[in-house]
């Protein structure tokens, strides 16, 4: 307490002075002391915290930071955070926590001093006058940046409309000739995986290709053999049909006829009339 | 700004139509920048007259279009001023790469022929992508029924591969996948061979049919 | 357009700046508009310095920003101007300007070095309205425990306040700010002396652990 509330002044007698700011004594207890509660909630939403309500008490009171009044500081301090605890405990952690940490500044100015003791570096209150002014700065440099002409707010882009026959130009890909033949190779080689696909996808039943085949025959006219396969079917295709047609032979549904070895092999239904296995 | 002078209902008005997203009448600027400004139309269009005399030299213009007036940029910069929306297309697919080279080597090709080959459908975005670029025309239609485009390669196409004619694509030999003839030469062959089985008087149709199946589940494995 | 004259590059980077979506870069400007053109840097930058001058005494004015050159209003015309929106400009709360201010002034920083100097905790909402308005990024993770992320502003920002960089911010007000390595010394020595006290004989050891206490919470914040 000694040290900071005694000035450097002679003491003045009458009347007796409150405090003394930077030597100067501070008769009447500053109006911004009191705050009734129900203006705390609405004040406490101005504060952007512990350090910003600290600030708040100093400058209110035209306390210099650096000669910081710890004891008066504190006290205030507490008992707006008295009332915080009552009406926004939420809040109150941070607040709390200055709370602790002005009390222990407190304490450690109370102890007495060692002789030996450093002046600057063994202020207790150094940090906190630290963290102050750093915050200080801070906030004036956030107002200062509020107050910069800004977009949207101050300034707005000046824009003309490109003529109507501005139009964007399109830088087209490029494509090299041995990236067309690769694509070609990747389309044919997907065609024979694509082909072997949709076979066995869907299978090409031997027995509707029998009924697809005796439609197509009659027992009149002999076919070619080869007109029954169809090659866009592909392989299995192919030996599907060949698959059905040995099932119709054996079934005896078709007659086969080849002239001789190695020339054209003929087809037709079996006349079931001149059938003479028949009944 | 209680009574403007003429140079600040200058600066006020051409401002005004500078920031403005849509073009600005005479009305929109009294009711709203000029609003409680008390200036006469007549100030005002004589305000705009003397604008559009000094931009009238400049880059841009002050011009009055249906719903107001707006500056715009003088025409004839408009060929450099298209630069800057120059954008780089995105590299081709691979279906259209696909799909420009089955049409060169396959031409001419309708959309459902390359669909086969491809096994998926073509997006009109590739025909429209192709034929945008000048690479890829309709020659004529398939007659079947739809009567389906038939596509072709331009000489656009051949320009930019430098090729002279389509004779001079690579050709497609050192590919081991058999074009389509050789593959049906192939299977004719084949063919050729069951026919022989099924004449061979030493086998019962029943051991054909198990070399026919043997066949089959070989082309399974395929 | 072989050969541009003076009056028609300004013309052209005239017109260009006003068409284009955002603040043009001279190098921007060489790539696009005056591709080709052989226009040196030196007569494109006296071209600028020109508009710069042709415009002052108007409504709008060229300026230069973080990412090149644009046209804006006068400052002082925004009570009129802003009449031509319906909706206010946003505002921004103390907390948020803190933030962005910290961010801006003591670049690279992470989220729990705002918090110390703040005093209160972050709220995860300021970082991303501040990283949705594109004027913080992440730039990297700071190399301690549980890798922080340490945020930046961008030449949105500085665009967006009408700055060319960072150096152009307000000057901050006489702060003797430790810088960080004396800090973590002056905190050091603090820690060390209130381990001394409570060493100290003339305290009882309830009153120490009371001290031990305020300081292990108030290294959290940290």
């Amino acid at each position: 307490m000694t040290q900071e509330s005694i000035p450097n002044k002679p003491p003045i007698q009458q009347p007796l002075p409150l405090a003394f700011v930077n030597g100067e004594a501070l008769i009447e207890k500053p109006e911004d002391l009191y705050i009734p509660p129900d203006a705390l909630e609405v004040i406490l939403e101005a504060f952007e915290g512990p350090l910003d309500l600290l600030l708040y008490l100093i400058r209110k009171q035209k306390f210099d930071i650096v000669n910081l009044p710890i004891l008066q500081v504190t006290q205030q301090y507490m008992e707006y955070v008295e009332v915080m605890k009552e009406i926004k405990l939420e809040l109150a952690a941070e607040y709390l926590l200055m709370a602790a940490i002005l009390a222990e500044v407190k304490s450690r100015l109370l102890l007495p001093k060692r002789p030996d003791a450093e002046d600057d570096e063994d202020d207790p209150r150094a940090e906190l006058i630290r963290r102050l002014q750093e915050y200080e700065a801070i906030k004036l440099a956030a107002q200062e940046i509020d107050g910069l002409p800004r977009m949207e707010r101050d300034l707005f882009g000046a824009t003309a409309i490109p003529d109507a026959q501005v139009a964007p130009i399109k830088i087209q890909p490029e494509v090299g000739l041995q990236e067309l033949v690769l694509a070609f190779h990747g389309a044919i080689k997907k065609a024979k995986a694509f082909e072997h696909h949709q076979i066995e996808r869907e299978v090409l039943s031997t027995r509707e290709r029998m009924s697809r085949i005796l439609d197509m025959l009659d027992s009149k006219n002999y076919v070619d053999f080869e007109t029954l396969f169809t090659v866009s079917e592909g392989k299995a295709g192919v030996v599907v049909t060949f698959l059905a047609i040995l099932e119709l032979v054996k079934e005896s549904l078709v007659d086969l006829v080849q002239a001789q070895p190695l020339s054209q092999i003929h087809i037709k239904l079996r006349d079931r009339e001149s059938d003479v296995w028949q009944s | 700004m209680a009574k403007l002078t003429d140079a600040q209902l200058k600066q006020l008005v051409e401002a005004a139509i500078f920031v403005a997203d849509e073009p600005l009448s005479k009305d929109k600027l009294q009711l709203t920048v000029l609003e409680g400004l008390k200036v006469s139309n007549k100030r005002l269009e004589a305000a705009l007259a003397e604008l559009v005399l000094d931009y009238a030299p400049r880059g841009i213009q002050l011009v009055e279009v249906s719903t107001g007036f707006r500056f715009q940029s003088v025409d004839s910069l408009s060929p450099w001023l298209s630069k800057l929306w120059q954008e780089q297309a995105p590299r081709y697919s691979r279906a259209l790469l696909e799909t420009l080279s089955l049409i060169a080597y396959r031409q001419p090709i309708t959309r459902g022929e390359i669909e086969d080959v491809r096994g998926v459908s073509v997006s009109s975005h590739i025909i429209k992508t192709l034929t945008e670029r000048e690479w890829v025309k309709v020659v004529g239609h398939k007659e079947v029924p739809g009567r389906p485009a038939l596509y072709a390669t331009t000489k656009a196409f051949l320009d930019y591969f430098g090729l002279k004619n389509l004779a001079e694509l690579p050709a497609m030999q050192s590919i081991e996948v058999l074009p389509e003839q050789e593959q049906e030469q192939a299977d004719e062959l084949r063919l050729q061979k069951v026919a022989d089985q099924i004449n061979s008087d030493t086998m019962s149709s029943e051991s054909a049919s198990t070399i026919a199946d043997s066949e089959a589940n070989k082309e399974q494995l395929h």
